[in-house]
């Protein structure tokens, strides 16, 4: 799939391959071909650099982005996956178990959107029901009883909005998690490698570290949505990508996450185990230096980033 | 007939995925029928108003006196959170705290800033929330209430900053905490500053809770999104009011994805307490009642 | 209704009313009335001091004994029914909330089998779901957190045997009241008031003290059920109730239970009032006397008590 | 068909409320195809036998070697205890505990004695249940697995306070502990005192788990009543054998009492992973495998 900022440079890739054909020996195509590759390469620079917000909302959802179980088949020496929340199902919209990723074992968790038609169904394309949060809220509980950190990688969409999702409570199982993280004695950091939408990421993502990948986002709510809302025009949503400043870079500059993890020209999926190695050395630096943090300060200090967060000011002017 | 109107209003009120412009203009519905308040309703032009649930008419002072709820049919009307204190609080008990906060605008989100003007010139509030101390039959307690007249009760940072305070203050005084909720969930002109207040109030929670104080939750129509989904379901008890509309994501935006038409009772406060999320329904006029005989049995 | 070993009590008392319309001032006919209302106290006696086990299963099981919500309208001053397992329904089969017994807060918790046909009909005969178990693990946790007592008031056929019990995980929820019973660190007091049967009766009566009514009974199966598996004929059910030792005296001898609260002659539900005044008697004078001992000591003392129990020897002979 | 037949099969052994004679009798059905085993199981008198899943002709040796497990169809056969942890530990890392309590028939049950004979003579075992301390993978862990052709896995006194026995060692030694269990459910010819078995298994699972050493529970087939509603479901990771029936009530019994037809996967251990009961579904002969990479994360 070609998103549409991207047709230029398969035009370009399209003309050199082209001539590569025509070439042979002829000195002078050889010529025309590397000043082209130099174009091409500009072009890269030029639109990668200066993607809009919602076209990095677009790259954040391109169907070939490594997502969960590229990262965990990269990254994790193994993998022991758990399932259920003991009560009433199990929700393949998100993965979990046991893990080795460098020297730690660890509790991974992940948003699980697929990688072919049938998986992605079967995973309801990351957007998980009350029975994929309790079941989270069970991978928290023995991540605590057993002292291990715990790895998220989020990548949703946002929590289902269905009917069978409200009858079995999903605010109440998203709340949960949210109380449940705020006390986990033990590091809790998360990787967004895709999207971050609502609080089904939240759920997920309220950790002691959050990387972001360049190209993915973290929103209140998506795009689509805010603009037929708040402009009554699901057209406008560039706008509104605009409007609610979800890039990796507003979230660094806010003070909201701590890293922003670079991705290869042209996005993750143009060269997807750069980005997982990537994403792989920042999870092993942030485990590393969170290893030997006792319960206590992890948890105030996590009660300390959370509690600050706020757009507001006091009448006396200063920050509330 | 009635019902199905007064569903098609309260459709309209359903969460912060259907949107402030749309609650705003149903807020104007009530508007009509809301009494004179201290939290900066106009005066009423009209002496009596005819009740969008069955349709019968209502004296304003009838309405007034019995805090929004239909003297004829119990219909619970949305109640300003001035009003809500008032309702709850022993006579002159309430003693509001953190007053002076407001919202920046800091993503510059077209009209945000007027929006906050206009809310505040229309309720008298500094955002959609009261909150402070007071007196619950004798007991005194940390309290916060939110209003859904101002954006919708959205919560923004001032909203997500004055629950922590409330809770904070609760867990150093030793209190029980009461939240009333009122909202349509997340306050997207504040985009991720707004989801984080679902972070900033857990965290807050989450210590009070280690304390052995009770904290009992209110959800009144409506009460969705990030609120539902963080400080107002993670309660010891949770209360509701009759007939409020109470879940994640809105009846109309589940409708419109999924597709599939949702029964009358779908996300009702009854639906909840029969799916078990909810621990009773309690008619506003004995609310106070109900908590002073909750926290007679709680530390 | 009328059970078949009362129908000579019932007939008794209808010849003394029949006299008693004949009689009028005449003496003899007085004398008379004396001697059979004499007669029929012994009768009383005689068949209710000799009841086999099986009758006291059905004594327990008669319609018209008093249950939770007589017990409940009559101990509690208030009683703030709470309601829900947050994770799926509202199961009617097992009530609970807060109460004032005495001079006591607690959390009171009972099966519910109702009271006519529809509201027994709604409490499922008192045979809870797992919605059911999980309601009571959320009450056992409040109680918890709250450090107060929890009165129970056990009268079960047992957990219900259905498709949406087993689907949801009626096992994994029962399992889960009895880990929690198992560390709560409050005092947990229950009575048996009608029937204790199978793991559903467990569930909420493996605490701190257990009172039994004179008519009630405990038993891991229900006899008609262990007639038609053990002698595969469910006809000999007053065998198999014989052969379980299920009655309150065979529990007190064997160091079940701590207390045998007596029933009136004829049984509870020929005078409820008095019934449910000694079953309030004994929960209250309980309640007094562990109101002030420490968690650790109930935690260590409950952990013995059940650690305990066994039939069954070393070859040493001494006791396991 | 040949699935009917082994449900029919299955059916008989489904829980406690079909009761125990009905499993022995079962049980001979496997005797014919269950290997010679230290056990106690007497030698078999035919080269092969029949898979009543796939009716394919096994060698008894090829079962053998594979654990009861049917070279063609992969059908889990029951496993009996002393089997399973040959399956499972080291070799010669075995040590038994708490061997030589025996039950008493302390309510006189009618024949309970002369059942109790027949299986310790058939099986060799003290009671349906053979535990100690072993290594998996080099790991010292303390374990116990139930025998269900000793009165049908059932837990009296003796299977109760050997595990009771096994949770304690484990805390004390801060061992990892694993329960393989095998059971209808209670034994009824122990009457209150087999109930009481699950309040006295929970109360030692509850200190243990006050520490941070695993408990892992496998349950093979079938597992039902105060097995599964006790120590069996409360671990920390719950894995099961294909195909096994796992329950609290049978489904024989339920089919009678709801008079509703149930579907072929009711209550196997895939049902039970579908409806968020289960970790993994892990064939036998990796069962090793899986718990020594399962310990190998874990403290
Ligand atoms: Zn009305
Ligand atoms: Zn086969």
């Amino acid at each position: 799939m070609i998103l549409d900022f991207e047709r230029p440079i398969k035009d370009f890739e399209e003309r050199i391959a082209e001539l590569r054909r025509l070439a042979g020996p002829s000195a002078e195509l050889r010529g025309e071909i590397s000043r082209l590759e130099e174009a091409l390469d500009a072009a890269r620079r030029r639109i990668y650099s200066n993607l809009s917000p919602y076209q990095r909302v677009q790259v954040a959802r391109h169907p070939e982005r490594p997502n969960f179980r590229a990262y965990r088949d990269a990254l994790a020496d193994d993998f022991y996956e758990l399932s259920g929340d003991r009560f009433f199902g199990d929700d393949p919209a998100v993965r979990g178990g046991l893990a080795r990723i460098g020297d730690h074992n660890v509790v991974l968790i992940g948003h699980d959107k697929g990688t072919d038609v049938n998986s992605r169904v079967r995973g309801n394309f990351g957007m998980a029901h009350p029975e994929g949060y309790r079941k989270v809220k069970r991978f928290y509980d023995l991540a605590a009883r057993f002292r291990l950190p715990v790895v998220v990688l989020v990548d949703t969409p946002g929590a289902f909005a269905g009917r069978g999702a409200e009858e079995r409570g999903q605010a109440w199982a998203i709340s949960a998690d949210l109380m449940a993280l705020a006390r986990i004695p033990v590091p809790v950091i998360s990787a967004i490698i895709g999207e971050g939408c609502s609080g089904g990421a939240l759920a997920m993502c309220a950790t002691d570290y959050i990387g972001m990948l360049e190209n993915s986002y973290l929103s209140v709510i998506a795009p689509e949505a805010c603009a037929s809302i708040i402009f009554r025009d699901p057209g406008r949503a560039a706008e509104a990508a605009e409007a609610l400043k979800l890039t990796a870079a507003d979230m660094k500059g806010r003070g909201i996450v701590d890293e922003i993890i670079p991705e290869p020209l042209g996005g993750a999926h143009n060269d997807p185990d750069s980005t997982i190695k990537a994403v792989g050395n920042s999870l092993n630096r942030v485990l590393d230096g969170l290893s030997d943090t006792d319960p206590e300060t992890l948890r105030e200090v996590r009660y300390e980033r959370y509690r600050r967060i706020g757009a507001h000011a006091s009448e006396n002017g200063q920050a509330g | 007939m009635a019902a199905r109107g007064a569903r098609g209003a309260l459709r309209g009120r359903e969460g912060w995925r259907i949107g402030i412009r749309n609650w705003l203009s149903k807020r104007r519905e009530y508007s009509r029928s809301a009494p004179e308040t201290e939290s900066g309703v106009g005066p009423m032009d009209s002496v009596f108003t005819k009740c969008e649930q069955c349709g019968q008419p209502i004296y304003e002072k009838d309405l007034r006196a019995r805090f929004n709820v239909c003297p004829n049919c119990e219909f619970h009307y949305p109640l300003s959170a001035p009003e809500r204190i008032r309702l709850l609080t022993d006579t002159g008990s309430f003693q509001e705290r953190d007053g002076g906060i407001f919202a920046e605008d800091l993503l510059g989100f077209e009209d945000y800033r007027q929006r906050l003007e206009k809310a505040r010139a229309k309720t008298g509030l500094d955002d959609a929330i009261l909150s402070g101390t007071g007196a619950i039959g004798g007991r005194q307690v940390a309290l916060a209430a939110l209003d859904f007249r101002f954006i919708g009760g959205s919560m923004g940072s001032v909203v997500g900053e004055r629950v922590a305070r409330t809770i904070e203050f609760a867990g150093t005084e030793e209190l029980p905490l009461i939240i009333v909720s009122a909202s349509g969930g997340a306050r997207m002109f504040e985009g991720v500053y707004s989801l984080m207040q679902m972070a900033k109030t857990s965290v807050a929670l989450s210590r009070y809770v280690e304390g052995s104080w009770p904290y009992v939750s209110v959800l009144t129509d409506p009460t969705f999104g990030g609120v539902t989904a963080s400080f107002a379901t993670a309660a010891d008890v949770v209360l509701a009011e009759p007939g409020a509309r109470i879940g994640f994501t809105g009846a109309r935006v589940i409708e419109q994805t999924t597709k599939e038409r949702l029964p009358e009772s779908f996300q009702t406060a009854e639906f909840q307490r029969e799916h078990g999320m909810v621990d009773r329904i309690v008619h506003r006029l004995s609310l106070k009642g109900d908590l002073e005989r909750l926290l007679g049995f709680l530390p």
